[in-house]
């Protein structure tokens, strides 16, 4: 299945050699300038990757740049999507996958916490019903 | 296929077992794909939690399946597949079961049930010189359109055969192929043009249908802005070397190899619009100019006609060598008659000087 | 009796065209760079006296005879015809306010030769009866006397007879087989015999032997001024009838611009045949003799002078370094005019323009330019090789009240001759 | 339908090949035209030669005399501008270069485009500083007739379309390159038979002066 491994190219591209493109480059100034804004203000910030033209090695310049920090989270619902912070905390990527494991949405978000992370209010009141549903279950059984 | 149960996108979606945060992380790919703002992904959930499920009859003409392939095509049970699990696709004479006169009825029952709501697609273009050239159960295209399309809401024409004619087209246009647009004048048609074209887009016409109830922001040529909205050209990531005047010559030499730009080579993304840049193709994987073949610019209209695949784009459509060959001949022989007559004035005008004398310098009054 | 009208006047503009012409007015832009180099216009800022402006009837008549377009544009009536109306406007701007001095012809960024075409175009207003009156008084009596002056052989003996009295020099005339016969403008001979004096001085000096025709000592040419062909032929004729005559190896042009274009470079091709003789200027002729050393100087003046270079010439005839090699022999504090040499300003009287009345009024006026040029040098002495320019200039200072001595070069040459040789 | 797209393989199609034949054409009668009012011979003794410093008039007039541009120093500037802006976006912009390697069999190196976008520019600027020139320049103004600015029209549309249609400011894009290539067949079609003739003939001209003058032993 496609990860996030780099793809075979008609023609080699490293890191480290200069393939003339960069658009990670950019990026990762924007990147830059939104932490500052994170910082400042507290305005979150979401970078849509899918909508940035990367030519080869793009993804994996940018990747490698970013590194891994401390946190990673998977979600399992309708395929599995993998969160983990980067090494410059605040910085998260967020990859979409299907249940076929193709990648559906890839983002940069730079946040305190992403907002997939956090339970939405709906699923608090469905849970504490089901936990009240499940504490009366275990009462009934007690005194039973 | 044609369980006609009504019910919203997140009634859909809850009954196949869908979380929030699955259907939060839906709607940000939806989103994403969409071109919107990371910020319109609540109104997007919200929206689509309550679309409704509509009917949707597509019609192949003159076409070679490419286009229902690329949307079928590895894409279950995908992101595409939400959606379309969502709508009620009554009929599609490729992929359904029934054919023949059943077929036929399904439709017609599908047209009478929603008559002005359903969605119709059509890939292929219909041909004009002859009904007899493309028939389904005895009925030309041409008629099977206007019956159809009389009826829905709104026409999405697939493929650049429908949007623009496409190959059956081509000069000399043996069939007297047209498009969608030219025969459906009344209702809106919206060009989903590529061959084939981009599998998303059509997700994404229907996402935006299904949320806001009404049809995306078009270009001139009827396309969604959101997909066709920016040329190959400027979302291409080897732009920088066509901007350093860096070109591969040659599909096996340095500037090929080292992946600058195609524009020598013919590749006609300066003038074409679509996704490809940003979306690629076969899961992501890549394109054709990351692949190493310049674009041949499928989604533009006439494509097919517009000169060598692989002659730079400012090349004109003709032997303009022979041209210019014929015109110095023509030149030189139209160029000697010039000379001729031109020298026969002035031996003319020589002849007939008269002397200038001392006494000749006063005017006649 | 024949008459000019304008149907002669349309076929000698038809005749006048040529490949130069057409590749002129095909190239022209309408930049209007000629007129920056044109006195008449930088003097007046009249952009009227554009030099490329003036030859308008011409450049229809080349439109409209010898292009497609044009030919078509006179089909459907769209071309602009060439009327009297017209040519008797453009007189004033084909004569008056033109010496065919050509220094427009050397700005032009794409190369037109614009005096070329002037001169061309004179043909067409003199067949058509539009030249100045003034100026075809004087051809005609070029033509039946002798010279545009209406002086005769006559004056020109007395003036020997005395020349040869007041110096003691002879002065040979029709002595056949001598190898240099020069040439005088009736200028000379009436306002500056000095000339006729420093030549018999020089001549001697160097041990040549020379002589003045009695048939043809008039270099002056109206026919080239006012634009016929026809009539500096028949002047031409003359010139080389007399040297043929005498079997003269050398025919020395004076110190007069426009002689030196007709006889040097218009000659020949005016009769149709190269000459059997050699035409010299006099300023060439005497810088051939001071490289060789025939001639030798003394004293050197220490007066602060400068050189007007005749157009005709230096810009249009070559004689350039000549005239300063001169002057350095024969003065120590030679200055040079800011535009000199073939940029050099014309003095405002040449192609016929000083011997038009009508023109004088605007030629005063233009003179302002060589007025400024000269005093911008602070020279006490102004030295020159034309005798219509030096008059002109004498005229023109009058005019603006500003004393200043003029000579010709061949005078002060001969007046710093070695006496005993 | 699809009349941006139609109209521009028109334009590469049909009109390019009109074009072009009706310039090569035009160019040749016109040539013919002049070379055929031939030249009298000259019978005077020559002081200098004829077609060398012909040679040199020829390159010698591209440059302005200090006299005249202190006089006139807008038109120089501005032809200079408009002429080096064209002459490089014409020549030195890569996708020319592929059609004229089409055409002729052979090309040239080509410039970065950032470099002919900015030539284009000044291009413009130039043309535009003559067309004022032009307007309030007295004597221009009167030397000037409805050739001079159809010309200058002719000049300025295929820079302006070009910079338009590369920067993307006309929609869609088959247009703009449509227009751009059209704006080129009007000049060809109308070159031969205008002013833009000068192209050409100024190297006659310019010839003939220097070489009439390099007789005369004057370089000019």
């Amino acid at each position: 299945m496609n990860t996030l491994g780099p793809s075979p190219h008609p023609f080699e591209v490293s890191a480290t050699a200069d393939p003339g493109y960069h658009n990670s480059l950019p990026l990762l100034h924007e990147i830059a300038h939104a932490l500052r804004l994170l910082r400042l203000k507290g305005t979150t910030t979401t970078l849509d990757l899918s909508a940035i033209p990367f030519g080869p090695g793009d993804e994996r310049l940018l990747l490698e740049c970013l590194g891994r920090g401390e946190v990673s989270a998977k979600l399992e619902a309708l395929g599995d999507s993998h969160i983990w912070e980067s090494a410059y905390p605040g910085v998260w990527v967020i990859e979409h996958r299907n249940s076929c494991g193709e990648r559906i949405a890839f983002q940069v978000e730079i946040t305190r916490l992403p907002s997939i992370l956090e339970t939405r209010l709906e699923d608090i009141e469905e849970g504490l019903l089901a936990l009240q549903r499940a504490l009366a279950n275990l009462q009934t059984d007690k005194s039973v | 296929m044609a369980d006609l149960t009504t019910g919203t996108l997140g009634d859909t979606l809850r009954r196949n077992g869908v979380s929030r945060r699955g259907f939060l992380k839906f709607c940000t790919a939806t989103a994403s794909m969409m071109a919107l703002p990371p910020s319109m992904v609540p109104v997007l959930a919200a929206a689509l939690d309550n679309a409704q499920r509509p009917s949707v009859i597509w019609l192949s003409f003159q076409e070679c399946t490419g286009c229902t392939e690329s949307l079928t095509r590895s894409h279950t049970p995908t992101l595409e597949s939400l959606i379309f699990d969502h709508i009620s696709l009554d009929y599609h004479h490729t992929l359904q079961v029934a054919s023949g006169h059943a077929a036929e009825a399904a439709r017609e029952a599908a047209m009478q049930a929603s008559a002005g709501k359903y969605l119709l697609v059509v890939d292929g273009s219909i041909p004009l010189g002859n009904p007899g050239f493309s028939t389904i159960a005895g009925v030309s295209n041409l008629q099977i359109l206007e019956e159809t399309a009389a009826g829905a809401a709104a026409v999405i024409a697939m493929g650049s055969c429908a949007a623009f004619g496409g190959l059956p087209k081509a000069d000399p246009n043996p069939t007297g192929a047209v498009a969608v647009r030219d025969i459906v004048t009344d209702k809106p048609v919206i060009n989903v043009s590529g061959c084939p074209p981009i599998p998303v887009v059509i997700t994404g016409v229907l996402a935006h249908y299904l949320t806001f109830g009404t049809l995306p922001e078009l270009d001139q040529y009827s396309r969604p802005k959101a997909f066709y909205g920016t040329s190959i050209h400027d979302r291409c990531y080897r732009r920088p070397f066509y901007d350093k005047g860096l070109f591969a010559n040659t599909f096996d030499d340095e500037g090929a190899k080292k992946g600058w730009c195609l524009y020598k080579l013919g590749c006609k993304g300066p003038m074409t619009y679509n996704a490809c840049a940003t979306v690629k193709w076969n899961e992501g994987t890549s394109w054709p100019v990351e692949s190493g073949h310049g674009c041949l610019g499928c989604s533009q209209p006439d494509f097919w006609d517009a000169g060598g695949f692989y002659n730079a784009l400012s090349i004109p459509v003709g032997d303009i060598s022979r041209t210019a060959s014929y015109a110095v001949a023509a030149g030189v022989a139209l160029g000697a008659a010039a000379a001729g007559i031109n020298r026969k004035t002035k031996t003319e005008a020589n002849r007939q000087h008269s002397t200038v004398t001392v006494d000749d310098l006063e005017k006649t009054s | 009796m024949s008459k000019a009208t304008l149907e002669r006047g349309l076929n000698a503009f038809r005749e006048q065209v040529d490949a130069p012409v057409a590749a002129f007015f095909s190239s022209c832009v309408s930049c209007g760079i000629c007129a920056e180099a044109c006195l008449f216009y930088t003097e007046t800022g009249d952009p009227k006296y554009t030099p490329i402006r003036k030859l308008e009837p011409l450049r229809r008549v080349w439109e409209q005879e010898y292009t497609l377009v044009g030919k078509l544009k006179k089909v459907v009536g769209l071309a602009a015809p060439v009327t009297d109306e017209l040519l008797q406007e453009w007189q004033e701007l084909l004569y008056d306010s033109c010496t065919l001095c050509g220094r427009c012809s050397m700005v032009c960024p794409v190369g037109n030769d614009i005096a070329y075409m002037v001169r061309r175009a004179r043909e067409g207003m003199v067949a058509s009866g539009n030249s100045p009156k003034d100026v075809q008084a004087a051809a005609e009596r070029a033509v039946r006397i002798g010279s545009p002056m209406g002086i005769k052989y006559k004056a020109l003996a007395a003036q020997v007879k005395h020349i040869e009295a007041d110096s003691g020099l002879t002065i040979p005339i029709d002595v056949e087989g001598a190898d240099y016969m020069p040439l005088l403008s009736s200028m000379e001979v009436i306002n500056f015999p000095e000339y006729i004096e420093s030549l018999a001085r020089i001549f001697t000096h160097a041990g040549l032997s020379w002589t003045l025709c009695s048939e043809a000592f008039e270099a002056t040419n109206t026919g080239i001024q006012i634009g016929s062909s026809d009539i500096a032929r028949e002047l031409v004729q003359r010139i080389v009838d007399g040297a043929e005559k005498l079997k003269v190896k050398y025919v020395i042009a004076p110190e007069c611009g426009h002689a030196y274009t007709s006889i040097r470079w218009e000659g020949p091709d005016l009769i149709g045949k190269p000459f059997p003789f050699k035409v010299l200027h006099i300023l060439e002729l005497l810088d051939e003799l001071r490289a060789s050393g025939r001639i030798k100087t003394e004293n050197p003046s220490h007066e602060r002078m400068t050189f007007h270079d005749p157009c005709s010439i230096g810009r249009k005839g070559g004689v350039i370094d000549a005239p300063r090699r001169l002057m350095q022999m024969v003065n120590s504090n030679f200055v040079e005019m800011q535009d000199h040499g073939k940029w050099n300003w014309c003095c405002g009287g040449g192609g016929g323009v000083s011997a038009n009345t009508e023109a004088e009024a605007l030629r005063l006026k233009v003179f302002k330019r060589k007025k400024n040029q000269i005093e911008e040098t602070g020279a006490d002495k102004l030295v020159t090789a034309c005798a219509n320019c030096r008059l002109v200039i004498e005229e023109g200072l009058e005019e603006y009240r500003v004393e200043l001595p003029i000579e010709g070069l061949t005078e002060l040459v001969a007046r710093h001759l070695v006496e005993d040789k | 339908m699809n009349e941006s797209m139609d109209f521009l393989l028109w334009t590469r199609g049909t009109a390019f090949d009109v074009a072009v034949a009706i310039f090569v054409v035009g160019i040749l009668i016109r040539l013919f035209e002049i070379i055929s009012l031939g030249r009298a011979a000259n019978l005077a003794a020559p002081k200098g030669s004829e077609f060398l410093p012909g040679m040199k008039t020829i390159l010698t007039r591209t440059l302005p005399e200090g006299g005249t541009f202190k006089r006139q120093p807008l038109t120089i500037l501005a032809g200079y501008l408009f002429h080096i802006g064209l002459l490089v976006s014409l020549l030195l912009f890569i996708p020319h270069i592929e059609l004229f390697r089409e055409t002729f069999g052979f090309g040239w190196p080509g410039l970065p485009n950032p470099i002919v976008d900015a030539a284009a520019v000044l291009g413009i600027v130039g043309l535009l500083a003559a067309l004022w020139n032009r307007l309030t320049n007295p004597v221009m103004k009167l030397l000037s007739d409805k050739e001079d600015y159809l010309v200058w029209v002719l000049t300025f549309l295929p820079l302006l379309t070009g910079y338009l249609a590369y920067h993307r400011m006309i929609n869609p894009y088959p247009l703009a390159m449509g227009l751009h290539i059209l704006s080129i067949e009007l000049l060809l079609v109308l070159f031969p038979f205008t002013k833009l003739m000068h192209t050409f003939t100024l190297f006659l001209a310019r010839w003939y002066n220097g070489a009439m003058s390099g007789r005369r032993g004057v370089e000019s």
